[in-house]
């Protein structure tokens, strides 16, 4: 790959914020509403999907609005998944206190990984992420004190408080949907205001956002530090839901996963993650449910179908359309390049 | 013998083998200004191709030869019909396509080919040599890839291809006013790229032994190894393969427990990198503003 | 990765007959997934991902079940078979079983591969009382009907094959200074543990040297080396099939002579021992359950005869090389026996009832003198293992057929 | 005069739906010097584009005579047209020399590079003195004169330069005018000019044409031009 300086800015709904308030209020609606409609085995599906967008989002801020590319995510996905097992199996902590240490400690390996990945661009990030994909599954395996090696840690999982006759998939749901909501909200106010700008300055013009007293160094710190967190609060919602972790949850092909969704949702936006999300969830059954004799390839046949069809991703070519068709989307585009949530609308 | 030496004499035996895709790397790198992830399935689909050549009958070279065309037809056809679709799209979407070729050749070969471990056979005499830290065939290949090296340098430098080549990957527009036709410079470079990736596949499976698998867990290190001598330059990849053959041996003998081999060698790459972003012999990259 | 591979056998065979299972009363009752027409069975293999290899497993079994259903079915009942993909991810494997279970309704999970991702349903296959029958892996903890009623393993496991080394080791190689290569996972780590225990208190002093690889290392060459080094005069290769004639290779090359004990994961003759070079394996021991389709002197019986035909006519698109054929066609006869047993009382609990009540069942491609035996403590289908040497032309059996200690 | 070696007649240029240029003609004499003058943003860049084939147009263009109007910019070149574009179109990672050698790609007869080559190390001595460097490390002067040099490689009929002053000190500029007037009387190379600097390009041109909004408004000679009040007022400064 090259320069992802080269990404695709594209322009986003910044003040006509109407149409962009009734796509967020219509998707909430929708998510409250889903797990009553559909089976448990489904709700556990979306559960799985809204960790996967918010691990999503977290990607989408680092590669998309700062332009530094990450093959390894599957990393922070891992720390954040073993964290919330370990402080669960090994010293019993309830599991709803375990997400944001499970934030805390990506959040620190985010901000130590991004400190030499600084000096870094292109390629040779790609490179240093990639091998740290590679390296996840083996440092589990050789701290096999804490993380049981390859055998994994079994949790039990989170049974609903007896009160609440909604079941454990809905009740996990409904935890996920808040977690959600929460690093959805601050994300798009983070990338909204001042540091959003400052990123995409940073990714679009380095040098004349320096000269203009923006300091590359903390920024992008940051943004790995704030990236991995999210993407680590994600690991440790999936590994909650699923109730196991083990190396081979998090191998290479789930970082090229998170790539993937982060890209086909739509890089450089919020609603992207979301659609990102359901792409890696979903797809790869669908491919399954083709061919069950070589389901990577018609995978791969998605994906290349899905980049012909939409290069922008699923929530750039959402926008494209609005734009063409929806008259009054149109005034509502602008060129400030950051994002808002929900504008898929 | 001492262990050392054998260490060293088996690490530069696989660094020829990072070396090999390694030079593939380039070529792609050289020719479009980024680098396929799909590379070293591709060279693994090739070597199936040599296989089933060998299979029928076909004598060795003849069946090397063949396969390097059709790999480097196959090259062209890819860039025409599969990449250029994308080509204006943003660089993460190639990225998305590439990965894409990636499963798809994986899969495809599973499919046809099955995952039964295939021997493959070797055109050099494949006799131990040295205490038997290496053989006649990893001779073989360390030679085949010099040449490949000297082939590559000679192309890049001396020939107008070549020349153009470069140009039109740093520089599409500024290369269509000299009279470079880029688009075809892009789809040239992706077929010279999966020949020279057959080269590799065809050199190295005698080694490996033949499977879909065989050049996945070869890419990273092919990867670093281009990076560590410099994207740009087909003699620094040699040399940085064959750097990293016989740092990864070392690493895992003395330093660590082999379990974390791998992630050490890596580790001391990303230093060197960090200290030298160009790589060791590649050229001081000039940034525009 | 770890995988579970290896192959058994075994047959249909009608000595089995013996036991026309069966519930004494002609009532039929059927749990969720059954019914007077089919049994639906539930599979999950890694189709896509970096263990695709074993994908054959499961693709096998669904060819050997269109072959049972041409026949007839099971008691008149056609089997009706679901396998899903889960690329090797244990999450995957816990969203494909509940949608097996929940939303397929399957009688019984089948043959579920490997073992993190068995690991990781484990918990709920038996939360929700669904058989997790057969699973492919040769951990031990598959054998625990006091925790885990519901799961059953069908393999030897790996610490029983390492034991059997050990042992042979400990009785024939004097003043033994052992080498190990193994791959850095479960499977590597139970053999491990097997290979320990096996030596009892002197483990540590015997082995004097351990190299692990990760299945993304493109070769071996450099453990080898060191390995070798180390002085040892016993190799103990526990590896894959492309590992495994790598090592086959470079330990001939190196002019090493070390006793050299194979795992039974990698004893084919054309896919690891031709590769690197029959003359270089000679001498090798290996222990094993299951005949090598590629080894010529079963050719020429009537159990590979069998297999061959199936395989050409229900999977010409598998490889005939392939041990993971052989594995798939005879954990398929397993189950085929159970659902026989279960006559016309098709519930789960009679499902896991019958599995726990096969009484030394032939398989045809096991190996001479080796059959099922499981119990309701006993929930380890396959446990007798027999050592091989290699001539440098087929697998030479040697010694009686073994069977773990204390079991 | 030998005939127009450039005629352009009704040319129209788009980016996307904006329409830029309104039907445009011009002419380029053999061996003359035509320059295109204007503000910014009116049309000027897009003019040189369209002749070169780089953005959608429609309307005429002959080139000796040949209509080129549907042909890539490829064949353009190859029909001997040496385009510099805005910003110098450098290959900043191939060396002095090779972005000199890259300049002949284009050129049907393939002897003489080697001795050509050697005639641009003349004109620009600078240029000889850092033939291995890479040409990312030349100052902003010496990358316009590596640009002319490696058009001139082509051995075009027409030279397309576009704000060859742009950036660049005055006596940079200056000795870079002095060598394309060479150029021309040497080489009989016809040149299509676009300058801001309108005092200098007229210096040098023989024709002129003032474009506005798409537009032509005027054209002449460039001693009319220099004689015009108007221009001299908007454009010239004086």
């Amino acid at each position: 790959m090259a320069a992802t300086s080269g990404l695709a800015t594209i322009p986003v709904a910044a003040s006509g914020t109407n149409w962009r308030r009734i796509g967020v209020a219509v998707a909430i609606a929708a998510a409250l509403v889903l797990p009553w409609l559909v089976s448990d085995y489904r709700v556990f599906q979306f559960t799985l999907a809204g960790s996967y967008a918010v691990a999503l989002l977290g990607l989408n801020l680092l590669t998309g609005y700062n332009g530094q590319i990450s093959l390894g995510h599957g990393a922070f996905f891992a720390i954040g998944g073993y964290t919330a097992a370990i402080l669960m199996h090994r010293l019993g902590v309830p599991y709803y206190l375990t997400i944001l240490p499970a934030g805390a400690a990506a959040f620190i390996v985010g901000v130590l990984f991004g400190l030499p990945a600084l000096r870094l661009e292109n390629l040779y990030l790609a490179l240093v992420t990639l091998s740290m994909a590679v390296a996840t599954p083996q440092f589990l395996k050789y701290f096999d004190h804490w993380t049981g090696g390859s055998q994994g840690i079994v949790l039990r999982k989170p049974a609903a408080p007896t009160w609440l006759p909604i079941g454990n998939d809905k009740w996990l749901y409904y935890q996920m949907l808040v977690v959600l909501l929460i690093v959805f909200w601050a994300g798009s106010n983070l990338l909204a205001g001042r540091t959003g700008r400052a990123l995409v300055a940073l990714r679009d013009h380095p040098i004349s956002a320096t000269v203009m007293g923006i300091n590359p160094v903390f920024y992008k710190t940051c943004a790995f530090g704030v990236s991995a967190m999210f993407t680590g609060i994600a690991g440790a919602m999936a590994a909650i839901a699923t109730g196991f972790v083990a190396p081979d949850s998090f191998n290479v092909f789930l970082s090229i996963s998170f790539l993937v969704g982060s890209v086909v949702g739509g890089i450089a936006t919020v609603a992207g993650a979301v659609f990102g999300g359901f792409f890696i969830q979903f797809i790869p059954n669908l491919a399954n449910d083709i061919s069950d004799a070589a389901p990577w390839a018609i995978y791969g046949l998605f994906l290349l179908a899905f980049m012909y069809a939409m290069p922008t991703g699923i929530a750039g070519f959402i926008r494209t359309m609005a734009v063409r068709y929806a008259p009054k989307f149109r005034t509502a585009v602008g060129e400030q390049p950051t994002s808002q949530p929900g504008s898929h609308s | 013998m001492t262990q050392l030496t054998q260490q060293i004499l088996s690490g530069v035996a696989t660094g020829a083998i990072y070396a090999s895709l390694a030079l593939a790397l380039v070529m792609i790198h050289q020719a479009t200004e980024s680098v396929n992830f799909a590379q070293g399935e591709m060279a693994m689909f090739s070597t199936y191709i040599a296989w089933s050549l060998v299979q029928v009958g076909t004598p060795f070279w003849i069946a090397f030869v063949l396969t390097v065309v059709i790999s480097f037809i196959g090259g062209v056809l890819i860039e025409r019909i599969i990449v250029r679709p994308v080509e204006n799209a943003p660089v993460l979407s190639h990225v998305i396509v590439f990965i894409g070729l990636l499963v798809i050749f994986s899969a495809v070969a599973g499919w046809i080919f099955t995952y039964t471990v295939k021997q493959f056979p070797s055109p050099f005499p494949t006799k131990p040599l040295l205490g038997g830290a290496v053989t006649g065939h990893d001779l073989g290949v360390i030679g085949v890839t010099f040449v490949m090296l000297i082939l590559l340098f000679l192309f890049f430098r001396f020939t107008p291809l070549g020349l153009a080549m470069r140009a039109a990957a740093q520089n599409p527009e500024s290369a269509r006013l000299v009279g470079i036709r880029v688009g075809w410079m892009l789809a040239i470079g992706w077929g010279l790229a999966a020949a020279v990736g057959a080269v590799a596949g065809i050199m190295v499976a005698p080694i490996l032994f033949l499977d879909p698998h065989m050049m996945s867990g070869v890419l990273l290190y092919a990867f670093a190894a281009a990076l560590l001598g410099g994207i740009s330059s087909p003699g620094g990849a040699v040399l940085g393969g064959l750097i990293v053959g016989v740092l990864e041996n070392l690493v895992g003998t003395y330093l660590i427990a082999s379990e974390l081999k791998l992630t050490m060698a890596l580790a001391l790459i990303i230093i060197v990198l960090v200290v030298k972003p160009s790589g060791l012999f590649g050229a001081h990259a000039v940034k525009r503003v | 990765m770890t995988l579970n591979r290896r192959t058994l056998m075994i047959a249909a065979s009608l000595t089995a007959a013996a036991f026309v299972a069966a519930p004494a009363n002609a009532q039929k009752q059927y749990g969720p997934g059954a019914s007077d027409k089919e049994i639906k069975i539930g599979n999950i293999n890694p189709y896509s991902g970096p263990a695709s290899a074993y994908g054959t497993i499961g693709k096998a079994i669904g060819a050997y079940f269109d072959k049972i259903n041409d026949e007839g079915g099971i008691n008149g009942r056609k089997i009706k078979y679901i396998t899903l993909d889960d690329g090797y991810s244990p999450p995957k494997a816990v969203e494909q079983a509940r949608r097996l279970v929940e939303a397929e309704q399957v009688l019984l999970l089948f043959q579920s591969l490997g073992t993190p991702s068995n690991t990781a349903i484990q918990a709920y296959m038996n939360e929700k009382k669904v058989p997790q029958l057969f699973v492919a892996t040769g951990a031990t903890k598959w054998n625990d009907p006091k925790n885990f009623p519901w799961t059953m393993g069908w393999q030897p496991n790996y610490q029983t094959e390492a034991r059997i080394y050990a042992k042979h080791i400990l009785q024939n190689v004097k003043d033994p200074k052992i080498a190990v290569l193994f791959q850095n996972d479960d499977y590597g780590k139970d053999y491990l543990d097997g290979l320990k225990e096996g030596l009892g208190a002197q483990a540590s002093k015997l082995i004097v040297a351990m190299k692990s690889y990760e299945t993304s290392d493109p070769t071996v060459d450099s453990q080898v080396v060191a390995l070798m080094n180390s002085g040892a005069n016993v190799f103990i290769n526990i590896t894959t099939p492309k590992f495994a004639s790598q090592a086959i290779r470079k330990v001939h090359d190196l002019g090493w002579k070390p006793a050299h004990y194979l795992n039974n994961v990698s004893a084919s003759v054309s896919t690891v021992l031709k590769p690197a070079g029959l003359e270089k394996a000679t001498g090798i021991i290996t222990s094993s359950y299951h005949m090598d389709p590629t080894d010529p002197q079963w050719q020429s019986g009537k159990a590979y005869q069998d297999w061959l035909a199936w395989m050409k006519k229900y999977y010409s698109a598998g490889d005939v090389a392939s041990t993971f054929n052989v594995y798939g066609y005879s954990v398929a006869q397993t189950l085929v026996q159970v659902l026989k047993q279960c006559g016309d009382n098709l519930t789960r609990e009679n499902v896991m009832r019958q599995a726990a009540n096969l009484k030394n069942f032939q398989v045809p491609m096991l190996l001479p003198g080796i059959s099922i035996t499981t119990g309701p403590d006993d929930f380890a289908p396959i446990e007798q293992m027999r050592l091989q040497k290699f001539d440098g032309n087929i697998w030479v059996l040697f010694g009686e057929v073994l069977s773990p200690e204390g079991s | 005069m030998a005939g127009a070696l450039l005629e352009v007649e009704g040319l129209r240029a788009a980016y996307g739906p904006s329409q830029v240029l309104h039907g445009i003609d011009f002419a380029v004499e053999e061996g003359g010097i035509t320059a295109l003058l204007g503000a910014n943003g009116a049309g000027k860049t897009t003019t040189l584009r369209a002749v070169c084939g780089m953005v959608d147009r429609s309307g005429s263009i002959r080139f000796g005579g040949q209509p080129i109007e549907k042909d890539s910019t490829e064949s353009i070149v190859g029909l001997g047209v040496a385009h510099v574009p805005e910003g110098r179109g450098t290959f900043v990672k191939l060396s002095v020399e090779e972005n000199l050698r890259i300049g002949a790609y284009g050129r049907r007869a393939r002897d003489g590079v080697a001795a050509d080559m050697e005639r641009m190390y003349q004109h620009f001595p600078k240029l000889a003195e850092r033939r291995t460097q890479q040409a990312g490390t030349l100052s902003g002067g010496e990358q316009q004169m590596l640009a002319i040099a490696r058009a001139l490689m082509l051995r075009p009929r027409l030279l397309v330069l576009d704000e060859p002053s742009f950036g660049l000190g005055p006596l940079i500029v200056a000795s870079i005018f002095e060598i394309m007037g060479a150029v021309r009387r040497d080489d009989r190379v016809s040149i299509l000019l676009v300058e801001q600097n309108a005092a200098l390009a007229l210096e040098l041109a023989d024709r002129a044409y003032l474009i506005e909004t798409g537009r032509v408004v005027m054209s002449g000679s460039a001693k009319d031009f220099r004689d015009n009040e108007q221009v001299r007022r908007s454009y010239l400064g004086y």
